[in-house]
């Protein structure tokens, strides 16, 4: 079953979520699925259900109500997942990192396995993000496999 | 420059906006500034490019009535003011209490008034 | 009485790329009340501006939206110029202006797009996207990033454009133009558009001024406001006239739209051709100090700037009244009374941009 | 119909609008602004782009002669690039590039701090 994981490799599933901040950066990955850049040639899809997605793709600040969707959005997500911060905003806070309402950063919620900084992220920074998220995922995947495999193993 | 104000009371800001509303003016919006011992409200109108601003102040227990009889319109900037600054609105039809913008999670009250919120005692933001 | 069934609407929808939720409550099909719930993209930017610098709010502003983000570095330096007494450069002026319509071009062709993916018309929707590649091409070119820019700056902007870039404006308004024109039948004409939007969201004149609509909303119902008569920057100076729709439905607003991108396109041609020369920044020394109201047109509509400053470095207030503010409660009229599958297409119909709201 | 014929004939022969993106990079505009890249050596620790960040992503420490910058809290504004008198920080056309970890740049100066000449801006 080599050549479906392969294949799997290259067609994550992406969750978009904005948790806050000024929508440069989601305007940004709605620019980078369109025609000059194209994500879904990369097999890529956006679609709107937690429990088809493998990458979700954070922007913007999380605050004290998106929050607490993005925990729910997470949690639904099937394993192996990876989650994208996208743009200082979901690193850090950015310009609003001091705001009373707000949380430094994505990781403050859900563990963030990618960072991508800049203000905001252009659209080829995001498809380097996403490839690199496609990698992470399928290395996740590689070894969760070893580690099935193995299990059996040890026991016996 | 602020132009066009007209200072008024409190008491007489439900028959001015009523005037208003006969007039055909638009409601552009409401705004509260914390001064000492209290707010200072300005309520921004339009008829076309020209404005006209009603002003006055109220300390910070005072209630303030609300104008969505005349402009139904008015329960967003009644709502905000009630979030950011807690101002007390009477007769609001569309009451979020407090919960407008601001959550139940967020840390703080009354983000736009931090002497009001000291002198209430809840958590005051960092100068 | 009929059973009532309350449907939560967002707060992640794939329809908006922002956060928004709606409490439709339903008989059957048929709304009868919407209640919006917001605070989903609330960072408190009115308090952090009372901390900061005012020289460094700048920015703020230019990140309370980022679609609109010309506009509101626009409106915060203007205010703040007119309460220090700043006389900016007639140059600095034309190079506002142009950037200003450059913003509401791509506003709109991505509001454009959205509309077409809620109906269901994906090719248009890549197709309007193409067509705001253009835009966002000429911006980067002139003022160095996509879509924070930071060009416009207190006492005058912070770039200049040099006949290269003029060249390469006009050189791309062609193309724009072009692509516009084939686009522009489509959204007039085409019958699976004219289904979904015609008679969908009706909101009349007097409905429209009682519930405080601005910009293209007030605009599609009758209603000849345009904040850019008032003459700020170099608007004075071109002549036009705003674009009035008389069928208060979401047929009108899309019509306003799209003809807006050709006046805008018209506005850019006007202004390089009067570009005047000179310097395009004057140096700014002191702190603000006084009140000021700065009104300003928006792609979505007015935008509202109380300011007030008592000579520290810091502001006093600063109250942002945002255009979707305002369309709120047109949009909470428009959608009672309306058919559940049509929510979406009556809630893009008003151009909602929550991180303009909730700041 | 023969509209449509000529549109598709069209596009059978025209370039592709994609952008292949990852295979062939566009040549970044030259105004461009990707990151602030800091010139160590000619720092004199003056203070003014620590002062002058909206973000306060800048950190300079005049005793240990370290200049850090936080890129993920960095919003490109090119503020610090304005006000600093030497030209010790440059905008650079490169965007910052994903990473798993997030941690600030930390660039420290060896030797003496050189002295401020305020006329050496017109020399360069």
């Amino acid at each position: 079953m080599a050549w479906v994981s392969s294949a799997r490799k290259r067609s994550p599933w992406l969750l978009h979520y904005e948790t806050g901040g000024c929508n440069g950066c989601a305007i940004e990955f709605v620019a980078a699925l369109t025609p000059l850049y194209d994500l879904e040639r990369f097999g890529m899809l956006n679609t709107g259900n937690p429990k088809h997605a493998d990458i979700l793709v954070v922007t913007g600040c999380v605050n004290a109500r998106s929050g607490r969707v993005l925990r729910n959005l997470y949690e639904q997500m099937s394993e192996p997942k990876v989650v994208v911060a996208v743009g200082v905003c979901a690193c850090t806070g950015g310009i609003f990192h001091d705001g009373y309402n707000l949380a430094p950063g994505a990781d403050k919620v859900v563990p963030v396995d990618l960072y991508l900084p800049n203000c905001a992220a252009r659209p080829e920074a995001i498809i380097d993000a996403l490839l690199t998220a496609a990698d992470l995922l399928a290395e996740t995947r590689r070894r969760d496999q070893h580690a099935h495999q193995r299990a059996p193993d040890q026991q016996g | 420059m602020l132009t066009n104000v007209r200072l008024i009371s409190k008491d007489d800001l439900l028959e001015t906006v009523q005037e208003l509303a006969r007039d055909n003016y638009r409601l552009l919006s409401i705004t509260a500034t914390e001064i000492a011992g209290g707010f200072d409200l300005i309520y921004h109108f339009a008829q076309g490019m020209t404005m006209l601003n009603l002003r006055f102040s109220i300390g910070y227990e005072q209630e303030v009535p609300s104008i969505t009889p005349f402009y139904f319109c008015a329960f967003v900037p009644e709502n905000e003011l009630k979030d950011f600054h807690g101002i007390k609105i009477a007769n609001l039809p569309i009451n979020y209490r407090q919960l407008f913008i601001l959550s139940e999670l967020t840390p703080v009250k009354t983000p736009l008034a931090p002497r009001a919120a000291a002198a209430s005692g809840t958590e005051v933001l960092p100068e | 009485m009929k059973r009532r069934t309350v449907i939560p609407f967002g707060p992640q929808h794939v329809v908006f790329p922002e956060p928004i939720q709606f409490r439709l409550i339903l008989e059957e099909e048929r709304v009868v009340d919407a209640i919006p719930a917001l605070g989903y993209m609330h960072r408190g930017i009115e308090q952090l501006a009372t901390v900061k610098d005012f020289t460094k709010t700048l920015y703020l502003a230019e990140r309370i939206c980022g679609i609109c983000s010309v506009m509101h570095t626009l409106a915060y330096a203007q205010a703040i110029e007119e309460l220090m007494g700043i006389e900016v450069p007639p140059r600095a002026k034309y190079l506002r202006t142009i950037w200003a319509e450059l913003g509401r071009l791509q506003s709109h062709l991505l509001w454009m797009g959205l509309a077409a993916d809620a109906i269901g018309y994906e090719s248009l929707f890549m197709q309007t996207w193409r067509a705001r590649e253009v835009v966002l091409e000429m911006i980067e070119f002139t003022e160095g990033s996509r879509i924070m820019t930071g060009s416009i700056t207190i006492g005058g902007t912070k770039r200049d454009l040099h006949a290269e870039s003029l060249e390469f404006l006009l050189h791309k308004l062609e193309h724009l133009e072009q692509a516009l024109n084939d686009i522009y039948p489509v959204f007039s004409d085409d019958p699976l558009i004219k289904q979904r939007t015609v008679g969908v969201g009706l909101l009349s004149k007097a409905d429209a001024i009682k519930l405080g609509a601005v910009g293209p909303t007030a605009r599609g119902s009758g209603i000849a406001e345009d904040m850019r008569l008032l003459g700020y920057a170099a608007y004075g100076e071109l002549d036009f006239q705003p674009v009035v729709e008389t069928s208060c439905d979401s047929y009108g607003r899309m019509l306003v739209r799209v003809k807006e991108c050709f006046q805008s396109i018209e506005l850019i041609r006007k202004a390089i051709a009067k570009l005047p020369p000179g310097e395009v920044l004057v140096k700014v020394k002191g702190r603000p100090e006084g009140e000021v109201i700065m009104r300003i047109e928006q792609p979505r509509g007015e935008l509202l700037y109380y300011l007030k400053a008592g000579g520290d470095k810091s502001l006093a207030r600063w109250r942002i009244r945002t255009p979707t503010l305002s369309n709120l409660p047109p949009l909470v009229h428009m959608v009672k009374g309306a058919r559940l599958a049509d929510v979406p297409l009556i809630t893009l119909s008003i151009d909602t941009c929550i991180a303009c709201v909730e700041r | 119909m023969f509209e449509m014929l000529a549109t598709v004939l069209q596009n059978l022969v025209a370039k592709p609008a994609t952008r292949e993106y990852p295979a062939k990079r566009r040549e970044p505009f030259p105004t461009y602004r990707g990151r602030i890249e800091s010139l160590i050596e000619r720092c004199i620790f003056c203070l003014k782009c620590q002062a002058a960040c909206p973000a306060n992503c800048l950190v300079v420490n005049r005793k240990e002669q370290t200049w850090s910058v936080d890129q993920y809290r960095c919003i490109v504004c090119g503020m610090c690039v304005e006000v600093c008198p030497t030209e010790a920080i440059v905008m650079s056309r490169i965007y910052h590039g994903p990473a798993r970890h997030r941690e600030p740049i930390v660039t420290h100066q060896e030797g003496p701090i050189p002295k401020f000449n305020p006329r050496a801006k017109d020399v360069n």
